[in-house]
């Protein structure tokens, strides 16, 4: 398949997490939109490390993709962490009454 | 070792994040220790040093060079050197440091905030003195500002926040004249290619380059630069019109960093003079030169004037080194051999001596918690070491001869002798007048009837022992045998005041 | 010579180490093996340089008078550029008089302090400080160089210092050793300049400038011919040098230090204000004979300083009721002599005044030391009296000290004086002969005076204390007798020629110190002539008859005043009381008794300016020069102060007036405010695709 | 129509559809799961691209951890069956707008962009040449996400414990 296919999966992919992103109201839901976002951008990057001219360069988007990974492993886990410390005090963890920071 | 310059000026620096990891107590042994070392570092240097070679201007002169692009798009480089003029420097530095270190063994607050900044202190004093760009020096010079401002505002006396902001907002105004100046000298630098290297700048100035460049407020350029440099060195030194902040720093300071203040960082100032102010601008120092020598009797006599009514112990003896420091302006001013080798010689005995003094005020200071003169009384029969001690520090002060004050202010005495007759006899007023207030201040602590409060003081114990007593046997040696330290520097004193 | 050579250096540096030694562990030594042990240590060190000192002397004597030279270089001190000074011993017979009266006197009144320090509990100290100054006494004598001698100078104004304000717990003590010291610390500026004046100058002609005292002698004739601000460049230093000299051997206008260092421990009266650092001043102008001979007019200023000295403290010591204080205005009148001596020309006449001074000065102190020992440290005359019994050996040797410093033919006194008296005579001007004469009747009038209050007549001091006063013991009487005799018969080394002696004491100095047989101006004319090829004729009279009349004039002048003395205070102390009461006499022996209030004039005229002057500074630095960087501060916080308010209430105003309707309008956007993360991602990403679209769709 | 376009578009159906479970579920649980499947598509897919050990990686780590541990998270917090309609009608409007501008200025562009790429070589193991690849040019990232994912674990630790005792 020609690469254009790949990206638009991804871009619809990354479309559907942002819509969920914004309209949810449940803190773990909203991770899980982050999640569906880090996985489009992750596509992209093999997408492309695949059809990339230079030899070379052939895996460095692999490579990426894995840090990506990581990095989104590492996010998680500091994130639910922060919302399940969040629940404990508060009880609930709906987002839009989580405005501590309210100016 | 071919970085030895680079290893002697950081090493300081490298024990900071060890001292976190120390107790707290222990701080000020680290900070011993690596003073230590750092002496031994430094040690090939001075056996190294070539005595022959004349390093004033010339590039090879220099010994121990070390030179790294460091900002190559404006020409800075990291360059390190050092000649005749600052060889002894480096040593006073780090004899005071040593002895600075042994002066704050009794700290107890914040012990490890303290040798942190002590030992950038330290660091900063010893780049101040090796380096040979204008933006080196300049950097060092600043970075010097910093620590002290806190050892001075922490550590400090009761009026200690007036004293550290005044000292610093005094020297920083000098400062940033000097860094307007040290960038007219790098953009108008003669011979067209532009440089911050000193040496290379002296060099051309001595190859009939001149300094043009646009009037300033009326004034031609080289005069406004050369005044601009002059302000920024004369407040460190310091020199009439600025050296109040002088009295408040040192009443303030903790004992250890009146030492430090009054052994090294006065010295940048008449360094600054000799290494950078007078040789850029020849022809400017000549027409500037009676207006110095007016300067410099006026701090001598109003020092030792000014010192002669202090009540404060610790505000005279800074007094008295602002007309000492007159001294060394008077031995640069007349600008002949005797007069320049006896300025960087008085400079290095200024250091060990006012630094012995600092220290003896510490050690009572420490007992009796006041330094008003007329408090004490007659302790020479409760405390008979302390009082020998002392009456030998204060007979170098007066510059009795055998000790190496003598030396230095015989020689500045001379050189300018020469050139201003008048001038050099109302100086030597100054030394009665210090013979004045040392033995009157003397005599009103150890001698006549003891002050009741006082039958239980304690005598000077070692480590304060131990800080004064090397600093004694350097005044009796250099006194005897002053030539072991002339030779260091004599060749390229010579050259310089050829130049001058 | 090597064996000169080897010993000689060791001279200065013996009494060096002692002081050392007793400095750093004279406590130990004191506490541990008592005060007898540390007493013998002090007395070793100055007891082995004497001996030294002797042999090298005597050694001396055999070397023809040709090279008795004698320099010994050590190491190189001070080099900078044209400037080398050494440190170098010169040996020769002037430094070896010099050297024996320092070591032999100082080691007699060392032994005299063992006694007269018994029991004091710094016993350790007073020896350390005493080698101190011998050590610097030394230096100063066998220096080669001036700067040398400069740090012998300074060194015994310290010891001086430290000796006098020795019993420190009393606070006039102290300022007494201050004001000692200060008033030296004058004379040495003097001395430096001069010394600045000779370096300048000589490094300009010669290159190259050692201050040595053979070097200089060589180039004096260059250096007479250069002037220094229109005066002759060797009448300015000559000026500054004796300014120096005054300060050290206290003569009139500095003087006034020598009475009030009495304060200080009788050893120490006796050994450095009478016999040696009072005398630098003497030794240095001997030393320096050739600059002055070429300085007429200096020389005549110095006559008249010497004069004055003379005769006025002679007539304040009359007034005095303290023995020290009697004895020190002697001292100060007798260094007036040696300074007439040398005004004149007479250098070497000056240099064995001196020596004799010394001896007796010297006895005569010690015995009013142990007299006042024995009255349990009670100084004054009035409550003295009859102790001739009581202390025979003080007593007689007392009084052979004073037939000495009286002039009593064939003591000591006699030949020294008298040869001063004549020469002042013929080489002077006969009014300086004149003044000195009554001087020296003066002299004897009140050295009887002090000798009758104290040893003859009945006692008036108190039961107790006479009960107590009995003769001191071995320790401190024996060196008074040794002196007293030395006293008496050291006279016979300068007899001069009109009594059938060859005046060998001229003879032995004459390679290093020349003197003048005319006036110094004569002189000074032939040295002129001479340069100008004119021939000069030396004129040689014979003045036997005039030299005997003047000596028959002066014995009898003094037996007259000693007569007075005797009349006044042992014939009948009635007629004392008679003319006393006079009104004339009450005025005038109270203006003596307060020593011409010199001392409260000086308070006026230089002290309390002085004090005015440095409380002014202060004030000014205070209040002006840290004003000003206050004011600066004062003036940064009141702007910054200002400003604050200017932007309060006007900036802010209209600052807070735009915010006002911004306020209102943005109700609208508030929920642009709120912090939901999620509405501000997705209005941020519509604003973006906005952005996007508009943008290609324009642009693209 | 090879079976490798076959397998993209299985895919691709798999990773849209679940998708939009995970979006537009009611259920938080059945959103969590829709997501471990949706990973397992996002693997396929990196098969397809020749990224073998990606596609390990990606259900080793990411389905079977960190989906995992999402689970976990919705099972905690216990209100799952609450109706998770947005409460502000404004809120999806907004949402809608920007995920539709975004699909269509991306596709928009995919579209005439004119892609310099090459016709993708043999796919070849790429295992241990991501390895070597990992372990020189690219050490410095690799030593800084081990240090990342430590403090993260740290934190998350500390996060947890200090909720706990106070």
């Amino acid at each position: 398949m020609s690469l254009e296919s790949y990206l638009s999966i991804s871009a619809l992919l990354f479309a559907m997490g942002l819509i969920m992103f914004i309209s949810r109201r449940n803190s773990v839901a909203i991770l899980m939109a982050v999640e569906l976002i880090i996985n489009a951008a992750a596509i992209n990057f093999v997408a492309f490390s695949r059809f990339v001219p230079s030899a070379e360069a052939r895996l460095d988007g692999q490579v990426f993709a894995i840090f990506i990974i990581l990095l989104a492993a590492a996010e998680a886990v500091v994130a639910l962490a922060i919302v399940l410390a969040l629940y404990k005090e508060k009880k609930h963890i709906q987002a839009d009454q989580l405005v501590g920071l309210h100016g | 070792m071919d970085h030895i310059l680079s290893w002697v000026v950081f090493l300081p620096i490298t024990v900071i994040p060890i001292l976190w990891l120390l107790p707290a107590n222990k701080a000020k042994w680290a900070a011993l220790f690596i003073t230590i070392v750092d002496f031994i570092v430094a040690i090939p240097l001075f056996t190294g040093f070539d005595r022959l070679k004349v390093g004033v201007d010339d590039l090879a002169g220099m010994q121990f060079k070390e030179t790294l692009e460091w900002i190559p798009s404006l020409g800075i480089q990291y360059s390190l050197g050092v000649d005749g003029i600052s060889i002894t420097m480096i040593l006073l530095t780090l004899i005071i440091g040593l002895v600075a270190v042994l002066a704050s063994w009794n700290i107890d607050k914040l012990q490890r905030g303290y040798f942190a900044m002590f030992l950038l202190l330290q660091t900063a004093m010893l780049g101040v003195f090796v380096a040979l760009d204008l933006i080196l020096f300049y950097l060092f010079w600043e970075v010097m500002l910093f620590p002290m401002y806190f050892l001075i505002g922490v550590w400090g006396g009761p009026r200690r926040i007036y004293a550290a902001i005044k000292f610093f907002l005094y020297t920083l105004m000098g400062s940033v004249g000097m860094l307007l100046a040290i960038i007219a000298v790098w953009y108008y630098a003669p011979g067209g290619e532009r440089t911050f290297n000193i040496i290379e700048l002296l060099h051309r100035v001595q190859e009939g380059g001149t300094f043009v460049g646009p009037e300033i407020f009326g004034m031609p350029f080289a005069k406004v630069v050369f005044v601009a440099f002059f302000i920024g060195f004369a407040i460190k030194v310091p020199i009439f019109p600025f050296h109040t902040w002088l009295p408040d720093a040192h009443v303030e300071a903790p004992t250890a960093i009146s030492v430090i203040l009054a052994g090294v960082l006065l010295k940048m100032g008449t360094y600054g003079f000799l290494r950078i102010n007078f040789p850029l601008f020849p022809e400017v120092f000549v027409w500037f030169q009676d207006f110095l020598v007016a300067l410099a009797v006026i701090n001598i006599v109003y020092g030792a004037l000014c010192a002669l009514a202090q009540s404060d112990l610790k505000k005279m003896i800074a007094y008295s080194s602002v007309s000492h420091m007159g001294f060394v302006i008077l031995g640069i001013a007349a600008a002949t051999t005797q007069g320049i080798n006896g300025a960087v010689l008085q400079m290095f005995n200024h250091g060990t001596i006012t630094a012995m003094l600092f220290l003896l005020v510490g050690v009572v200071y420490d007992r009796a918690h006041h330094r008003r003169i007329a408090g004490f009384g007659g302790l020479a029969s409760v405390t008979p070491v302390y009082a020998a001690v002392t009456s030998i520090a204060y007979m170098a002060a007066i510059g009795l001869p055998g000790m190496s004050g003598f030396i230095s202010e015989l020689l500045i005495l001379t050189g300018s002798f020469k050139v201003y007759q008048l001038p050099t006899i109302i100086s030597g007023l100054g030394i009665i007048f210090g013979a004045g207030y040392m033995l009157w201040a003397y005599q009103r602590i150890f001698f006549g009837k003891l002050n009741p409060d006082y039958q239980d003081l304690k005598e000077i114990n070692f480590v304060e022992l131990c800080s004064v007593v090397p600093l004694i046997i350097i005044t009796v040696y250099l006194g005897l045998l002053p030539n072991r330290i002339i030779v260091f520097f004599e060749t390229s004193l010579n050259y310089l005041s050829e130049i001058l | 010579m090597t064996y000169i050579q080897s010993v000689i250096p060791w001279v200065p540096i013996l009494p060096l180490f002692g002081a050392i030694i007793l400095g750093l562990f004279g406590k130990k030594i004191y506490d541990t093996l008592g005060e007898n042990v540390t007493g013998i240590l002090g007395c070793l060190t100055p007891m082995i340089s004497a001996i030294l000192a002797f042999s090298a002397f005597f050694k001396m004597l055999s070397v023809e008078t040709g090279n008795r030279i004698i320099q010994i270089p050590l190491t190189e001190w001070i080099t900078v550029a044209d400037f080398q000074i050494e440190w170098t011993f010169r040996y020769d017979p002037l430094s070896s008089v010099m050297i024996m009266i320092v070591t032999g006197i100082g080691t007699l009144i060392h032994i005299y302090g063992m006694g007269y320090m018994h029991k004091d509990q710094s016993f350790w100290r007073f020896f350390s400080y005493m080698n101190l100054f011998l050590a610097s006494m030394l230096m100063l004598v066998l220096g080669d160089n001036l700067i040398m001698m400069f740090l012998g100078w300074e060194g015994v104004g310290l010891c001086s210092y430290l000796l006098i304000g020795f019993w420190f717990s009393e606070e006039a003590n102290a300022v007494a050793g201050k004001k000692a010291f200060i008033v030296n610390r004058i004379g040495d500026l003097g001395f430096l300049a001069g010394m600045f004046l000779m370096i300048m100058y000589s490094s300009q002609l010669f290159g190259n400038v050692s201050l040595s005292f053979g070097e200089m002698q060589s180039r004096i004739g260059d250096l007479s011919q250069v002037t220094f601000w229109g005066f002759p460049l060797l009448e300015v230093i000559g000026l500054c040098f004796f300014i120096g000299a005054m300060g050290k051997s206290a003569q009139i206008p500095l003087y006034v230090w020598l009475p009030d260092a009495m304060a200080g421990p009788t050893p120490v009266s006796a050994l450095i204000h009478a016999a040696t650092m009072v005398t630098a001043g003497v030794y240095m102008m001997g030393r320096m004979y050739f600059l002055y001979s070429l300085a007429p007019h200096v020389l005549g200023f110095v006559s008249l300083i010497a004069a004055l000295t003379c005769f006025i403290s002679a007539t304040i010591g009359m007034a005095q009721f303290d023995i020290k204080k009697v004895l020190a205005y002697s001292t100060v009148s007798q260094l007036g002599y040696m300074f007439l001596a040398m005004s004149v020309g007479a250098f070497s006449a000056g240099i064995f005044h001196l020596l004799t001074h010394a001896a007796f000065k010297a006895a005569l102190f010690m015995g009013s030391g142990s007299v006042i020992v024995a009255l349990h440290h009670k100084q004054d005359m009035r409550n003295m009296g009859g102790l001739l019994k009581k202390m025979p050996i003080t007593g007689w040797s007392f009084i052979a000290a004073t037939f000495a410093i009286m002039g009593f033919p064939l003591t000591s006194g006699f030949f020294s004086k008298d040869e001063i008296l004549w020469k002042a005579f013929i080489q002077g001007s006969p009014t300086l002969w004149l003044v000195g004469f009554i001087a020296a009747g003066i002299t004897s009038f009140y050295m009887w005076r002090l000798v009758f209050m104290t040893f003859f007549g009945e006692n008036r001091s108190d039961e107790h204390t006479w009960e107590h006063c009995k003769e001191q013991p071995k320790r401190t009487v024996i060196p008074i007798a040794i002196l007293a005799i030395a006293a008496i018969t050291i006279g016979f080394l300068n007899v001069p020629h009109f009594l059938g002696g060859h005046s060998n004491f001229t003879e032995y100095l004459s390679p290093v110190v020349k003197d003048l047989s005319i006036t110094p101006a004569e002189h000074y004319q032939n040295v002129l002539d001479t340069a100008q090829g004119k021939v000069v004729h030396e004129s040689h009279v014979d003045h036997t008859a005039l030299e005997w009349t003047l000596m028959v004039a002066s014995v009898a002048w003094t037996f007259f005043t000693a007569f007075l003395a005797w009349f006044f205070y042992m014939k009948n102390p009635k007629a004392r009381e008679y003319i006393m009461s006079g009104v004339w006499a009450q005025k005038i022996f109270i203006i003596l008794y307060n020593k011409y209030y010199v001392d409260e004039f000086y308070e006026m005229v230089v002290l309390t300016p002085i004090r005015k002057l440095f409380l002014f500074l202060a004030a000014f630095d205070q209040m002006v020069v840290d004003g000003l960087v206050n004011f600066a501060g004062f003036l940064g916080r009141h702007l910054s102060a200002f400003i604050g308010l200017f932007d309060q209430n006007i900036v802010d105003g209209a600052v807070n007036g735009t915010a006002w309707s911004f306020q209102t309008g943005g109700k609208g956007f508030s929920f642009l405010q709120s912090s939901k993360i999620q509405t501000v991602i997705g209005t941020s990403i519509v604003i973006f695709i906005i952005v996007i679209v508009s943008f290609i769709l324009y642009i693209g | 129509m090879e079976i490798a376009d076959l397998f993209f578009y299985l895919f691709s159906v798999m990773i849209i559809g679940l998708g939009g479970v995970v979006a537009f579920s009611r259920n938080l649980l059945h959103s969590a799961f829709a997501l471990f499947f949706v990973l397992f598509g996002v693997a396929g897919f990196y098969v397809l691209l020749g990224a073998d050990f990606l596609a390990m990686v990606q259900i080793m780590v990411y389905a079977g951890g960190v989906c995992v541990l999402l689970i976990f998270a919705t099972m905690l917090s216990d209100n799952i069956s609450q109706p998770g309609k947005s409460n502000l009608s404004f809120q999806t409007v907004l949402s809608t707008v920007a995920g539709g501008g975004i699909a269509l200025l991306l596709l928009s562009a995919f579209e005439n962009t004119t892609w310099n790429v090459v016709a993708p070589g043999a796919m070849e193991p790429t295992t241990n040449s991501i390895g070597k690849l990992l372990l020189n040019e690219y050490i410095l990232p690799f030593e800084v996400i081990s240090f990342l994912l430590l403090a993260a674990m740290v934190s998350a630790i500390m996060l947890v414990k200090k909720g706990e005792n106070s």
